[in-house]
């Protein structure tokens, strides 16, 4: 099916300070798509910006679809200022899942900051009672979907920068912590993690140690979204692969920080 | 209705003047799902070399006003694993299919070229002589003409397919440029590869690519490849293929007017993938508005 | 709070190092209403010329992708009209009065600058050697190392005020140009002038612009200008003055880490009348948020 | 006083197809703008379009003032998208105004299209009974302002390419066939005429041969509307003349159309 298609603005709304919930729907049916999928969006049909910006699929509504998003820049500025009604051109849903397999015992997901935009969606999905959800962020102010995860059952645990709710520290601290503390959970279990690049490189260091398995999703500047550009690599144990294509989700331990 | 868009690029006839720009249309197969390839004037694939190249660190993309830098670095699997695992998807269609490819050194040239003349299934061979990516020193096969002449000329004497010399920007006089690669005898010349720029993030002090400086495409660069187009057309007799900026037909169709006889679409890609339908059939209304019946009529027909 | 933004042009010092691009600030007068013109760097007026020129046919600027070109063809009211009768207006301000001047040979460009040198008021001179607007064989000046070591060195003899050499983007190697002048005499350069470009109408057929080509200023060219600016700051040592591009403070800063002592805003002018001002303030809460106490430990401070 | 303001858009009215009508509320009070002087205003932020867009001051309401303008690409298509409570940079009032001398028996207005902008806040300004107003469009459809005219208890004498309404033919004929009949009319009046190039070529030789003198406002490419880029020239009997600063009204006899 291809996966161009046109899309309604049917609610856009500012749900923390910088952040908000853009809720689209297609002209058309498209893909089903996966926890770790992406669309790439066309904010505006002006030159400035000119090339669409990548956003994981947040929620799924059926037929409609949400973006979770924060106002980074020039393009999500935009975004945040169209209204109910107005048009975007997206492609989509691109790159990989996250590979969930039914016989991992537990499943830890971990989230930090905006990337609890697909690890919601990962959450969504898996039965509650087959995940722990680690959710870090700078401050209280920037939780989203705390609400909307307490629907679902989940009680994430929490950990705040400035510890204005939850933990006082960084997710991955927290998640040392757990992981000394429930030798158990080492081995069993599979990591799901979304978040800024020192996060991930915490995390991998982490998972080093305790030889965890799993996954995460990465960001990179995009062009295409396609594969053809080659402009979104990442570098790997086995040499460069395009976040776009072979990603966003990547093994842990596949991936080389520099 | 009786429109000809057909072109000539030496012996190689294309249905339509609709390309795709090297590097921005991988190896067709990603935009098989947006685009009937069967439809296309022809097909460049990515830069291709002897050797796999594993290219530039990340970031490697970033955007400017209405233009992007690209540093890929040549990135590409080689013209061996491109004849076992790309070339026979490309096959099942019936339009033209043209190697972008180079080397490091004229006897690599050389080389490329006379493997990718013995293969079945390309039509033509495009030489990148005017990457800015690649590390001093090299930048001269595009840019000094006595070196440009020699290499051309050297890959002109290993291949019968047509021979398209893809041109650098950053240079003081394109059509010199132009003749040069005419005189060595190139069949057509592609006008213009990606002006050299660069940027900074101010936030951390660094070049916001890993190589420092990119190649830039899109919207912002089409003035200057418009007019180098124009002044190619007043030089050189063969075809020119205009790119550099195009993203809608009436960006195509200021480049027929310059002087070029096709016209490819890179960035433009990224942007709306459907970019080269969209143009072919926004070419064909205007040629219809205007009562063109040869896309012929319109190469160089700007009134000045 | 103690902060040092003067700069070193020659034996000029600009209390800080925000400029305007010859030609987007008319002799000042008209900005005045906007712009306090005591706090400028220095303000740079529109090329003059030793005779008044008329200029090019309209029209003589178009719009293109976050840029614009122009073909004014140099209208000027000539040396002798500017000293009388804008002159006046500007000496009344404090700042340096920077007079950019051009010629149609090497014996008017010396005129011109003994003219110009002999005038009180005027405290530097930016010889263009870059204008692209003109007949064919004059832009040579800019273009052929020979003769621009030649016209810069014949005007450094007939002037002792600070010689600022302000350089083509339309050349192969940006830095042997920035050398060339350097060797030449020249105080400093600024880097750079506008890209030559073209646009049609696809309705007429017929360029945009009257003259057919134009200059292409503007955002849209910005990478090309930090890439040029970065590449000159390499290899010369005198002082580099960036521009092209420049809207924001943002943008000046990307100047001054590739290698950029002082800025000017040229497009930006339009887009903002108060755009100088506006990058003023900018580039001091810059320097404040990041402790940086002199704007010098800023050029060149790009980490590759 | 500065000439740099924001104002906020309080309405933008599709009054025809193509057409419409903007509000704008300055943050500031600004200079009364006078018939024949115009604005240059940034229809957006982004840096496609960069540069601002001249429009003709149409009416000014004592703070506030109006735009009439027609979308005719880019810039226009986005600025007929702003809302109200929308912002825009607006610099003006700019140029010259049309010189209207007590002593002019009576006046003669021309208005071709969208030339109706101006030309009406000259009508609104001119006692009714001191002027005729000829009024021609391409079509009913494009015939802008009819009931504000007649509101002032101005009746335009209309002509349609078509023959929709009014006359059938081109304005410039329909004024000739006045300017034969009323020979009187001929050197007592003043021209004051807004319109298309080919209007205005027309106005010309007629103005000419009927020796009558007037002025008209011209359009013409614009970057800075302050007299520096020197962009916007035209043709005059004593050289190049900058629309933005000389103009945009000039005396019908000093242009010369090439
Ligand atoms: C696969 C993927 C999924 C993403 N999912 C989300 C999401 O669900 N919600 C969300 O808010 N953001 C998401 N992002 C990041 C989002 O794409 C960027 O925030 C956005 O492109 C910034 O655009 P801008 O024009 O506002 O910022 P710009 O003005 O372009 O830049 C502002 C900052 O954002 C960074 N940035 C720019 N483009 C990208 C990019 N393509 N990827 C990453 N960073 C970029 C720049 O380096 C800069 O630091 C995702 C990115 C990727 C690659
Ligand atoms: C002094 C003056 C007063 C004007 N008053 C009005 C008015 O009251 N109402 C109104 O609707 N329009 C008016 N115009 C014309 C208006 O400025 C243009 O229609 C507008 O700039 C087009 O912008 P765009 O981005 O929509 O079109 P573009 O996509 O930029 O161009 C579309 C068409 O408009 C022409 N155009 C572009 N810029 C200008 C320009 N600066 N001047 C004239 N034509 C241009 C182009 O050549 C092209 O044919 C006036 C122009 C001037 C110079
Ligand atoms: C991401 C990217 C990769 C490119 N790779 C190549 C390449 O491998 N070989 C080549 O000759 N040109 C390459 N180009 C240049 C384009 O083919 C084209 O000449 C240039 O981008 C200008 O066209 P545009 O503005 O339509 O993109 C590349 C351009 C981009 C943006
Ligand atoms: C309308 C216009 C007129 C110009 N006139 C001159 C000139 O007379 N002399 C000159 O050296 N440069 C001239 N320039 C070039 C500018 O000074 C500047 O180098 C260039 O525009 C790039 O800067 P920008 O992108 O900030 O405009 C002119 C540019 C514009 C847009
Ligand atoms: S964004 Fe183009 S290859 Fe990934
Ligand atoms: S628009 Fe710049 S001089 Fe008139």
């Amino acid at each position: 099916m291809n996966r161009l298609f046109k899309a309604t603005v049917t609610d856009n709304k500012q749900i923390k300070k910088d952040h908000y919930l853009l809720t689209l729907h297609p002209f058309k049916k498209i893909n089903r798509p996966e926890p770790g999928n992406f669309f790439m969006l066309s904010v505006d049909s002006s030159l400035d910006p000119l090339l669409k910006r990548p956003f994981s699929m947040h929620r799924w509504l059926g037929f409609d679809f949400q973006i979770l998003y924060r106002v980074a820049g020039k393009g999500t500025g935009i975004l945040s200022k169209r209204r109910p009604g107005d048009l975007l051109d997206v492609v989509g849903p691109l790159g990989n899942k996250f590979p969930v397999a039914k016989t991992h015992d537990k499943i830890i997901l971990i989230a930090g900051g905006l990337g609890i935009a697909p690890i919601f969606s990962l959450a969504e999905k898996l039965k509650k009672n087959k995940h722990l959800l680690f959710y870090g962020a700078m401050t209280k102010e920037e939780l989203l979907c705390i609400d909307e995860l307490k629907s679902l059952g989940i009680e994430p645990v929490i950990a705040t920068d400035d510890g204005t709710l939850g933990y006082k520290g960084v997710i991955t601290d927290i998640l040392k912590k757990f992981l000394t503390q429930n030798s158990k959970l080492k081995t069993q279990n599979y990591l799901y993690a979304c978040g800024p690049k020192p996060m991930l490189m915490a995390l991998s260091l982490l998972a080093r140690k305790y030889d965890l398995k799993g996954y995460m999703a990465l960001e990179q500047n995009m062009a295409c979204g396609l594969g053809t550009c080659l402009g979104c690599v990442v570098n790997t144990v086995d040499g460069y692969k395009r976040v776009c294509k072979e990603g966003p989700v990547f093994r842990i331990e596949e991936i080389v920080w520099e | 209705m009786g429109m000809n868009l057909s072109v000539d690029l030496g012996k190689l006839k294309l249905q339509n003047p609709v390309m795709t720009a090297s590097g921005t249309f991988g190896y067709g197969k990603e935009y098989s799902e947006f685009v009937d390839l069967n439809k296309l004037g022809a097909i460049v694939v990515k830069g291709l070399s002897l050797k796999p190249r594993q290219g530039n660190p990340p970031p490697r993309i970033v955007e400017t006003p209405a233009g992007m830098l690209n540093a890929i670095g040549l990135q590409n699997i080689g013209i061996d694993n491109f004849i076992k695992k790309k070339l026979p998807f490309l096959k099942q269609f019936h339009i033209p299919v043209i190697v972008n490819f180079f080397g490091d050194s004229i006897s690599e040239y050389i080389k490329a070229a006379g493997k990718l003349n013995e293969t079945k299934g390309i039509h033509a061979l495009e030489m990148n002589i005017s990457c800015p990516n690649k590390q001093e020193g090299w930048s001269i096969f595009g840019t000094d003409p006595k070196v440009t002449f020699k290499v051309v000329s050297e890959v002109r004497k290993v291949t019968d397919l047509t021979l398209i010399v893809k041109l650098s920007p950053n240079v003081t006089d394109i059509s010199l440029m132009a003749k040069t690669a005419e005189d060595a005898g190139a069949d057509a010349i592609s006008v213009i590869n990606t002006l050299t720029g660069m940027a900074i993030d101010i936030k951390t002090g660094k070049p916001k690519l890993a190589n420092i400086t990119g190649g830039l495409s899109g919207p912002a660069i089409k003035p200057v490849a418009v007019r180098m187009v124009w002044e190619c057309y007043k030089t050189v007799r063969i075809p020119i293929i205009g790119m550099g900026g195009i993203i809608s037909a009436e960006d195509a169709i200021e480049f027929f007017l310059a002087g070029a006889s096709a016209i490819a679409v890179g960035t433009g890609n990224f942007i709306n993938p459907e970019a080269t339908m969209d143009i072919l059939e926004g070419i064909k209304s205007y040629m219809s508005a205007k009562g063109v019946k040869s896309l012929k009529k319109l190469t160089g027909a700007v009134r000045c």
